[in-house]
């Protein structure tokens, strides 16, 4: 991938080649495979959420799409900290583009373990996943529900991550992600991710007569949701001046415009790689360069929030 | 997803069946299917032939998912989607070898090869006589070589055993290959000194079969088993370096 | 319209043809415009919500179609409570079959007052907007976020309404669907309308670099959040007996199986009509009819909440 | 919603102008677009031409939004959706009435039936000269008569005075009327007991433009002016009791 010097971000002073970051759950298990996604033109990666002890996830189907986007109920599963500890070192060695270690834990207290050890592995930031819907069941209400309790992470993962900067992963829902956004800014959070995805939602099969996910309900991603996604990131714009890793939905670079327009920094990408292939990084960076350059940008910040004023 | 009734059903012997479904796409040797057995799981699986409006799918046991299938009705509906992933490329003087349930895509690989009048021999390896599925169809279609562990059918011994002299023997210009991992370790092995073209039809665990999860992405390449996959060839295999070393289960660890 | 008997729902003793009722906002603001969506073949029509006095709304564009679905932040816009109530009377000269009256109010009283002067035209079911997500600027946080507010709100049009039934209308988002349903049911709620649109969510132009609709956000509604309805109408038939109309995303008659299987007694439609225009309730009634047929079914009710066998 | 640069403006007179767009969509003479104007609002407006690759719509200033657009530039951005509604047919020797503004649909009408070789003849006021747009145009196509208020051109009076004897002058055969609810009032009135089928292309308060928000819906009739409009025929309009009457508010009111 060629450099493209207009859409290099400016992101908590890291070096990137474009705003676009791998959203976390999508090709993160390995350093192998996030080193192709950089080679396909993302400017940065963003581990699979980890914890402390590895875990299985739900049964298939844990992934399932839908005529606007996809259903997953992955459940979370990963192969534990010591494991992915080694895949971001691995990553480190590969390639020079930052790489975001996503952590979460079934209790306060196993987020900051988490975090402190992720921190060992030296990744460029530490994103903490307080949002995932698909764990209900298991760890009851998302810790993202709660004012208090993502407060407490965000402090606890602040201080267990040392050096290295922490961004908060917000879902849609729950009590105002504005308000959300400011708790995590206002106890230290460097940055805020934005959005998880959104519902749940359930599917079901009209012959089987069953929900298709063995979960039942499962997170959905995809085009479906851009729009509560561009909300979400307007709105944690209006409420905190730490940068936004906006998520949710962007598949084409008119959608990524949206997001920066929004105020976004960065713009995670997930779902797209199934619509549009590995190849959507390069042309979605391909399409903000030609919007900027149509519209008389210089830089991707002089975008950032535009549609605020 | 949608779901489709299972239409007939072929018993090979104890364990391992075939299975036929409406056909509803286009498919190419190789390429992979997900079955969703409502209430137990979904796996992906090779379709093994294309016969009229059917596909077919045949399906050897072995943990829990295979026996559910097993227990399976004609009538009863099963979630299928696909075809996922790339085939084969079609060549000539090509030698098939499959090893155990994975002469199940070499079946179709056959039946492609054969309309396109390229010519090719088999090479089909098994536990038992009755492994080597459909093995009358293979015969009419090509030289054939059998070998089974049991010597209920071909040669007593591994599939591997004779590889070198039969290519030499049927001036083999190119390798297909489909089996258990330790088959692809030994058939390397054995070819690349010849300096042959290669492609092995490859499993790894697989939850989205989408290209998104990266539950089957191969050290070091970084290729996705579902998407790249699951035919890869001489080139992508020297990217390659966790063949026949440990996989990843459900969580993502190397077991 | 002729009338079809396989697919009579039982739903409060009401005489109904078919199980689709036109969700409210959708064409019904008039008797003529309600009727005329009763030939195409709805089984029963919602009014637009109204309140006492009548309101303009946000301004245009308060509707807009986005790939997947529409947003939408009309605002509550209506004639007033005196204007409705000689329309529901008109339709009910016009047409046998059931009209729902959507109620909201500005405060918990309101809603009391407007449902003692809708009751005075007779409809067959006073539905209660609690959860209206495109007024928040001006009203706050919807009360259907609030188990207090919806349990005071739905005791109260209950006492006001009479001998007529009450659903309420909840949206899919707040403190969890079920919970909010049981409240509903335990303070006399006779149905749950479920759900209102998802989000909301903002589209921006990024030729103008403005979000395009009026009000800035709108909730969506249409395809896109069909798994989200799916997924509510599942969970409020796990929690209540009360019978629900299952409102969201319903467009082909495959979508409005699955809410009979995820637990629907009625099923709302209204963004449908744009996708598919007047004739989908045709095309839905065949299609659930033809449904019904091939799989052995004779009434609506068997199919009811088999998803959760 | 997609937005487009004004490619042109041209101003007939002190608040009256036509704006030209790329043209993106095929559009026929009746449909409307809605056009956005950010900040301001978007309001539904026919299209008054198609020229090459541009779509021309023509705006008389009434209150706050065409005010607003009054002082768009050429260049700026404007949303732009539609088309929208069902259009005029096309009817050989047809009397075209146009009161004030009304004129701009029955200008692209003019245009359709010029190309199928249909007569025609114009009937247009309005209150002074320079609000008969592009009175050349027409009367390179047809007969035309006009009428102003102000008697700046044609006749002093209204469209409406001389109808009868046109009709009969000219062996008018259908009629098309755009403009004010009165000039349709007056208009029916006076056709209906001729006989003489006509299309009506009529406004009202829109919200959605698409059909779903019961806004522009008429009495009795139910039929939605955005979608089954905005003409109508003879037909339609049996069942509509609300001509000349009470309209809709944004609220819905009557007022
Ligand atoms: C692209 C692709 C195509 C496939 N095509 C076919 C096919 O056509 N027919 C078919 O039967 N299966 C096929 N498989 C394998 C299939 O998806 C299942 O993994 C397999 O059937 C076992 O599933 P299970 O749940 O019954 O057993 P599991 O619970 O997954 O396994 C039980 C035990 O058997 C071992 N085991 C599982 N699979 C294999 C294997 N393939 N070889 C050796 N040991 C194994 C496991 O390690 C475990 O110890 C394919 C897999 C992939 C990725
Ligand atoms: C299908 C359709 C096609 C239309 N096509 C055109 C078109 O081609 N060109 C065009 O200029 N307008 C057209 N209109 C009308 C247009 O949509 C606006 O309503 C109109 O331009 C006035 O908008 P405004 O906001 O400036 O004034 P408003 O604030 O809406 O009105 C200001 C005052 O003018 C009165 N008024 C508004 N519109 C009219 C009218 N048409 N006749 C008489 N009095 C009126 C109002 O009652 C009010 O008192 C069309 C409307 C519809 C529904
Ligand atoms: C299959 C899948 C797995 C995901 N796993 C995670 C995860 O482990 N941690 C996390 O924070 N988000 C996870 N997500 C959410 C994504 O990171 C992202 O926030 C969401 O999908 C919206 O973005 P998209 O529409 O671009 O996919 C997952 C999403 C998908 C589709
Ligand atoms: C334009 C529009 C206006 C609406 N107005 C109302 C309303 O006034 N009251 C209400 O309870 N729901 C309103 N809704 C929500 C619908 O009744 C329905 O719950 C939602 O749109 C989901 O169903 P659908 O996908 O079939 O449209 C409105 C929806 C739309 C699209
Ligand atoms: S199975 Fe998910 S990436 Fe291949
Ligand atoms: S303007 Fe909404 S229905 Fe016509």
């Amino acid at each position: 991938m060629k450099t493209i010097h207009l859409i290099k971000p400016d992101f908590l002073n890291l070096k990137m080649d474009s705003p676009l970051v791998l959203a976390s759950g999508i090709l993160g298990l390995t350093a192998s495979s996030m080193a192709r996604v950089i080679r396909f033109g993302a400017g940065a990666v963003t581990s699979k959420s980890f914890n402390l002890e590895w875990r299985k996830g739900h049964r298939n189907p844990s992934i399932i799409p839908f005529e606007h986007g996809l259903l997953n109920a992955v459940g979370l599963s990963n192969p534990g900290v010591d494991e992915m500890v080694k895949e971001i070192r691995l990553f480190r060695q590969k390639s020079e583009a930052p790489i975001f270690a996503s952590i979460f834990g079934r209790t306060i207290e196993e987020f900051a373990e988490v975090a402190k050890r992720a921190a060992e592995a030296r990744p460029h930031l530490i994103e903490v996943n307080v949002s995932c819907p698909n764990v209900r069941s298991e760890f009851g209400t998302p810790f993202g529900d709660s004012p208090q309790d993502t407060a407490q992470i965000t402090r606890l993962v602040k201080k267990a991550a040392g050096d290295i900067p922490v961004s908060v992963k917000l879902g849609p829902h729950g009590p105002g992600i504005g308000l959300m956004a400011r708790v995590c800014e206002e106890n230290g959070a460097d940055a805020i991710t934005a959005i998880n995805t959104a519902g749940p939602g359930m599917l079901i099969d009209i012959r089987v007569r069953k929900p298709v996910l063995s979960n039942k309900t499962g997170g959905i991603s995809g085009p479906a949701i851009l729009p509560i996604a561009v909300k979400s990131v307007y709105e944690v714009y209006e409420n905190v001046r730490i940068p936004i890793i906006a998520t949710g939905g962007v598949t084409h670079w008119q959608d990524a415009v949206q997001m920066l327009l929004a105020g976004a920094t960065l713009i995670g990408v997930g779902t797209a790689v199934y619509y549009e292939g590995m190849e959507v990084f390069g042309k979605i960076n391909k399409g903000i360069e030609g919007y900027m350059r149509e519209n008389g940008f210089s830089a991707l910040k002089e975008l950032r929030g535009l549609a605020h004023e | 997803m949608q779901t489709f009734p299972i239409q007939k059903i072929i018993e090979h012997g104890p364990g391992v069946k075939s299975f036929y479904f409406p056909k509803t796409f286009d498919v190419r040797a190789g390429q992979f299917v997900n079955l969703w057995l409502p209430g137990v799981d979904e796996k992906p699986f090779s379709v093994s032939a294309v016969m009229g409006d059917w596909i077919e799918i045949s399906v050897k046991r072995y943990g829990p998912f295979t026996t559910a299938l097993m227990e399976c009705r004609e009538g009863d509906y099963l979630g299928l989607r696909g075809p996922f992933g790339r085939g084969f490329t079609l060549q000539n003087n090509a030698l098939l070898i499959g090893g155990g349930i994975g002469i199940a895509p070499l079946r179709l690989l056959a039946q492609e090869l054969n309309v396109r009048g390229l010519r090719f021999v088999s090479l089909l390896g098994a536990a038992t006589a009755y492994e080597i599925i459909f093995a009358r169809d293979f015969q009419k279609q090509s030289v054939c070589y059998f070998t089974t562990d049991d010597g209920s059918m071909g040669k007593k011994g591994l599939v591997t055993d004779d590889l070198v002299d039969i290519i030499a023997k049927e001036k083999i210009e190119y390798i297909y290959a489909a089996g258990p991992e330790i088959m692809f370790v030994k058939t390397k092995e054995l070819i690349d000194p010849l300096g042959l073209p290669y492609e092995f039809c490859m499993e790894r665990y697989m939850k989205c079969g989408i290209g998104i999860c990266g539950q089957c992405v191969l050290d070091d390449s970084g290729l996705r088993l579902c998407v790249e996959g699951p035919v890869l060839n001489r080139d992508d295999l020297k990217e390659v370096t966790e063949l026949g070393l440990l996989h990843r289960d459900a969580s993502g660890r190397r077991v």
